[in-house]
C-alpha cells in the first residue's frame, strides 16, 4: 500500500505548497466578503441579512478557484500519463487529488468561513453550524470542482471554464447549506436541510471519481 | 436504433425523413398560430395567456433537448457511437435557443401579471438554471481546440449535467417551498382551461417537429462536414 | 517478474479526430528483443505508444498482451507492466529529485531507487529542484525509473534525443540488458537505429 | 375569427410571439444554409474521388 499513501502525500504537499496553500483561497475569501459591505451606500449595518448569503457566495467561488491546477500541471510536465501507469485505477488517483485538496483548501475555507459570517453580521451563535455546513458543502464544492478541473483540462482559460461549468452544479449544495446556516440562525430546524446536505455531498463522492476519471481519459486520449 | 449508429445508414434513412420534418413544423407552427389567435380570452389573464402558447413549449422542448443531449452523451462516451457526439452537438444550440425564448416569454408574461420582469418562481428558476446548464456545455465545447477530445470532454459533462438535472430541480423546488411563494405561474398545470387545449398541444407539437427538424438537418450537416474536413486532411497529409 | 512476453497488433489503425494516421498494422513484440519505431514525422509513432500503453483508443484492429504461456493478458493488468516514456519527463519543477525518483520507484512498483541512482550518476542532483536540471539531466531523473521499477514492456519515445553520446551508449546498454533478461521494447527513434534486433516503420 | 386585438397586453403578447419567431426563424436559416454548404461541399467530393 506504500504507493497510494505516497500519492497521497504527494497530492498533499502538492496542493499545501502549489501558491502558498490554503492562504491564497481564504485570501480570496476575504477579498469577496469585503466587496458587498463596501458596495452598499446603506452603510454595513443594512447587509446583516445578507452576511450568509455573501459568505455562502464567497466560500462557492473560492472552492471553485484554486482547482485550476489540479490537473493541469500534470498534464503539463507529463505526470499525467505516470499516474495512470500505476497500480491505483484512476478513479482513485482523482479521489485522492480531490480530498487532498480539500485538506489543503477546503478546510481552512470552513474554518474561515464562520469568523467571515459572524463579521458581516450572522449572529454568533450559528458559527458551529456554519463550519459544520462549510465542511460538508466545502467537500461538495471541491468535489464537483474537481470534476470540473479534469474536464477543463487543456482547454483554455481554465479556471473560467470551470467555473461556467462547475457553478450551476453547485446549486444544491448551496442551498441546502445556506438553508441550514439560515435555520440555525433563526434559530429553526436546520435537521432536513443538513441531511439533504450530506446527501450531495455523499453523491458528489461517487459521481466524481467516474466522471473525473473518464474526463481525464479524454484528456490524453 | 442501434441500426441508425452507422453514419451511412443514418443518412439515407433520414434523407426522406427532413424536408417532412421541415413541413410539419410550418404547418403545426402555423396552425397552433392559428388556435392560439382563436382562443377566447383567458377570464383572469385576458390576452396575456397567448404568451402561454409560446413560452410552455419553448420551456418543454428546453429540456427535451437537454435530455436527446445527456442521452446522446451517454451513447458517446459508453458506446463510442461516431453519430453520437454528432447529435449532442447539434442538439446544443437549438435547445439553448428554446430554453432562452422560455426566459424571455416567461418575463414578458411575468410583467403585466406581476409587475415584475423576473419572477422567483420555481419552474422558471429551473429554466434559468438549465440554460447555465447549456452555456457551460458550450463554453467547454468552444474552449478545448482539439475538436476528438472536445467531444469526448463534452460527452461527461452532458452526461453529468443530464443526471444533476433531477437534483438541481429538486433543490430549486425545496428552496421554493421554503419561502412559501405559490408557484406563480400555474397556468400549463392540471388546472388548464379546456379551450386551450387545442392551440397549446398544436403549439407543443410544432415547436417539437421543428426541434426533430433541426436537431436532424444539424447531424446530417455535421456528418457531412466531418467527411470533408477529413477529406481535406488526408489530402494535405499526402500533399 | 516478466509478465508480457508478447505484444501482437493485428490491423491497427489510429485516427487523430477525423484524420486517420496509419491502418492494417500487423507486427508482433517477441520477449527479449527491441524494435526501433521508425517514420516521418506525424506518422503516428507517438499515437502508436500511447496506444500500446492504453491511452489511446484505436480506431480499428486489436492489441493482444500474452503471457510466456500464451495466455492473453487484460489491458487493465497489463497498463500496470509498462513503462512510457514520452517527450515529457513527467517531474514536477517545484519538486526535489530525491523526492520524484522515490515517489516514481514506490508508485509503479519497484524499490531499486538507489541501484538507479548510482547507475545514471544521479547522486549530486538528488538535492536539487527539477526546474534547475538541464533537459539531459532531467531526461536522466527519467530514465531513473526504467532501472528503480523493473517492468517488462518500455514504451520510449526518442529517449536519447535529450542526452549527450556518453549518456545515449549508457541508455543502450539499459536496453540491451532488459531485453537480455526477457523484456521487450518499441522506441520510438530517427538516429540509425544500431544495435536493435527489428525495425518497424510507419509510412503515410 | 382570430381576435388580433390584444387591448392593453398588446406591448406583451406581440414582442413575446414576434421574439420567438424570429428566434426561431433564424434557427431554421442557419440550420439549412449550413446544411446545404456542407451537402453541396460533401458531393463535390464525391465527384472528384467516388468512394
Amino acid at each position: 500500500m506504500s504507493a497510494l499513501t505516497q500519492l497521497i502525500r504527494r497530492e498533499i504537499t502538492g496542493a499545501w505548497q502549489g501558491g502558498g496553500g490554503p492562504l491564497m483561497a481564504c485570501g480570496f475569501l476575504a477579498c469577496a466578503a469585503v466587496l458587498p459591505p463596501l458596495a452598499s451606500d446603506a452603510g454595513p449595518g443594512a447587509l446583516v441579512e445578507a452576511a450568509l448569503p455573501i459568505t455562502w457566495l464567497a466560500l462557492a467561488l473560492a472552492s471553485l478557484l484554486s482547482l485550476e491546477r489540479l490537473f493541469e500541471r500534470d498534464l503539463d510536465d507529463g505526470s499525467l500519463d505516470l499516474l495512470s501507469l500505476g497500480p491505483a485505477p484512476l478513479e482513485a488517483v482523482v479521489l485522492i487529488k480531490a480530498l487532498a485538496h480539500f485538506l489543503a483548501n477546503g478546510a481552512p475555507l470552513a474554518l474561515a468561513a464562520p469568523v467571515c459570517a459572524v463579521s458581516l453580521g450572522a449572529p454568533a451563535g450559528a458559527a458551529p453550524m456554519i463550519l459544520l455546513a462549510a465542511l460538508i458543502a466545502g467537500l461538495g464544492f471541491t468535489l464537483t470542482g474537481t470534476l470540473g478541473a479534469a474536464l477543463a483540462l487543456g482547454a483554455r482559460r481554465g479556471g473560467l471554464l470551470i467555473a461556467v461549468t462547475v457553478l450551476p452544479l453547485l446549486i444544491p449544495p448551496l442551498i441546502f447549506g445556506a438553508a441550514a446556516t439560515a435555520q440555525a440562525a433563526g434559530g429553526g430546524d436546520f435537521g432536513p436541510a443538513l441531511i439533504l446536505l450530506i446527501a450531495y455531498t455523499l453523491f458528489a463522492l461517487a459521481l466524481t471519481p467516474l466522471a473525473g476519471a473518464a474526463a481525464v481519459r479524454a484528456a490524453q486520449g | 436504433m442501434f441500426g441508425l449508429a452507422n453514419p451511412q445508414r443514418f443518412m439515407a434513412f433520414t434523407r426522406p425523413l427532413v424536408p417532412l420534418l421541415w413541413a410539419a413544423a410550418g404547418v403545426l407552427l402555423a396552425l397552433g398560430a392559428w388556435f392560439s389567435f382563436t382562443a377566447p380570452e383567458d377570464y383572469q389573464q385576458g390576452d396575456t395567456v397567448r404568451i402561454m402558447f409560446v413560452h410552455v413549449p419553448a420551456a418543454t422542448l428546453g429540456l427535451g433537448a437537454y435530455a436527446a443531449l445527456g442521452v446522446s452523451s451517454f451513447f458517446a462516451l459508453v458506446f463510442r457511437h461516431a453519430l453520437a457526439d454528432a447529435a449532442a452537438r447539434a442538439a446544443a444550440l437549438p435547445g439553448a435557443a428554446f430554453t432562452l425564448l422560455a426566459l424571455i416569454t416567461g418575463s414578458l408574461w411575468g410583467k403585466p401579471m406581476w409587475g415584475t420582469w423576473w419572477v422567483w418562481d420555481a419552474r422558471l428558476t429551473s429554466v434559468f438554471i438549465l440554460f447555465l446548464f447549456y452555456l457551460g456545455y458550450m463554453a467547454l465545447r468552444a474552449a478545448i481546440d482539439d475538436e476528438a477530445r472536445a467531444a469526448r470532454s463534452a460527452a461527461v459533462l452532458g452526461l453529468v449535467g443530464l443526471i444533476n438535472l433531477p437534483i438541481v430541480r429538486f433543490s430549486v423546488d425545496w428552496w421554493n417551498t421554503l419561502h412559501q411563494r405559490a408557484s406563480l405561474i400555474r397556468a400549463d398545470g392540471p388546472s388548464i382551461d379546456g379551450a386551450f387545449l387545442p392551440a397549446l398541444l398544436t403549439m407543443m407539437a410544432a415547436y417539437g417537429a421543428l426541434f426533430l427538424a433541426l436537431w436532424i438537418t444539424g447531424i446530417r450537416t455535421e456528418v457531412d462536414r466531418r467527411r470533408v474536413v477529413a477529406a481535406r486532411a488526408r489530402a494535405a497529409a499526402g500533399a | 517478474m516478466h509478465v508480457i512476453a508478447a505484444v501482437e497488433m493485428s490491423r491497427l489503425g489510429i485516427a487523430r479526430g477525423d484524420r486517420s494516421l496509419f491502418q492494417d498494422l500487423d507486427a508482433r513484440l517477441e520477449a527479449g528483443q527491441a524494435v526501433a519505431l521508425t517514420g516521418a514525422n506525424g506518422a503516428g509513432k507517438t499515437s502508436l505508444l500511447r496506444a500500446l500503453a492504453g491511452f489511446i483508443r484505436p480506431a480499428e484492429g486489436t492489441v493482444r498482451f500474452t503471457d510466456a504461456a500464451g495466455a492473453e493478458i487484460e489491458a487493465e493488468t497489463a497498463r500496470r507492466r509498462i513503462h512510457l516514456l514520452g517527450h515529457l519527463d513527467g517531474l514536477r519543477p517545484g519538486a526535489r529529485v530525491r523526492d520524484e525518483l522515490a515517489f516514481h520507484a514506490a508508485w509503479l512498483g519497484g524499490g531499486a531507487a538507489e541501484a538507479a541512482v548510482e547507475r545514471l550518476s544521479l547522486e549530486p542532483l538528488l538535492e536539487l529542484e527539477v526546474r534547475k536540471l538541464s533537459a539531459g539531466q532531467r531526461r536522466r531523473v527519467a530514465l531513473a525509473r526504467l532501472v528503480a521499477a523493473p517492468r517488462p514492456l518500455w514504451l520510449l519515445d526518442e529517449p536519447g534525443a535529450p542526452l549527450d553520446a556518453r549518456w545515449r551508449g549508457v541508455l543502450a546498454e539499459l536496453i540491451a540488458e532488459h531485453t537480455a533478461a526477457g523484456g521487450l521494447a518499441l522506441i520510438a527513434t530517427h538516429e540509425p537505429a544500431h544495435g536493435l534486433a527489428r525495425t518497424l516503420e510507419l509510412s503515410v | 375569427m382570430p381576435d388580433f386585438d390584444m387591448g392593453r397586453y398588446a406591448a406583451f403578447v406581440w414582442p413575446a410571439w414576434g421574439i420567438s419567431l424570429i428566434v426561431l426563424g433564424a434557427l431554421a436559416a442557419r440550420a439549412l444554409i449550413a446544411a446545404r454548404r456542407w451537402r453541396r461541399e460533401a458531393e463535390k467530393l464525391d465527384q472528384e474521388r467516388p468512394r
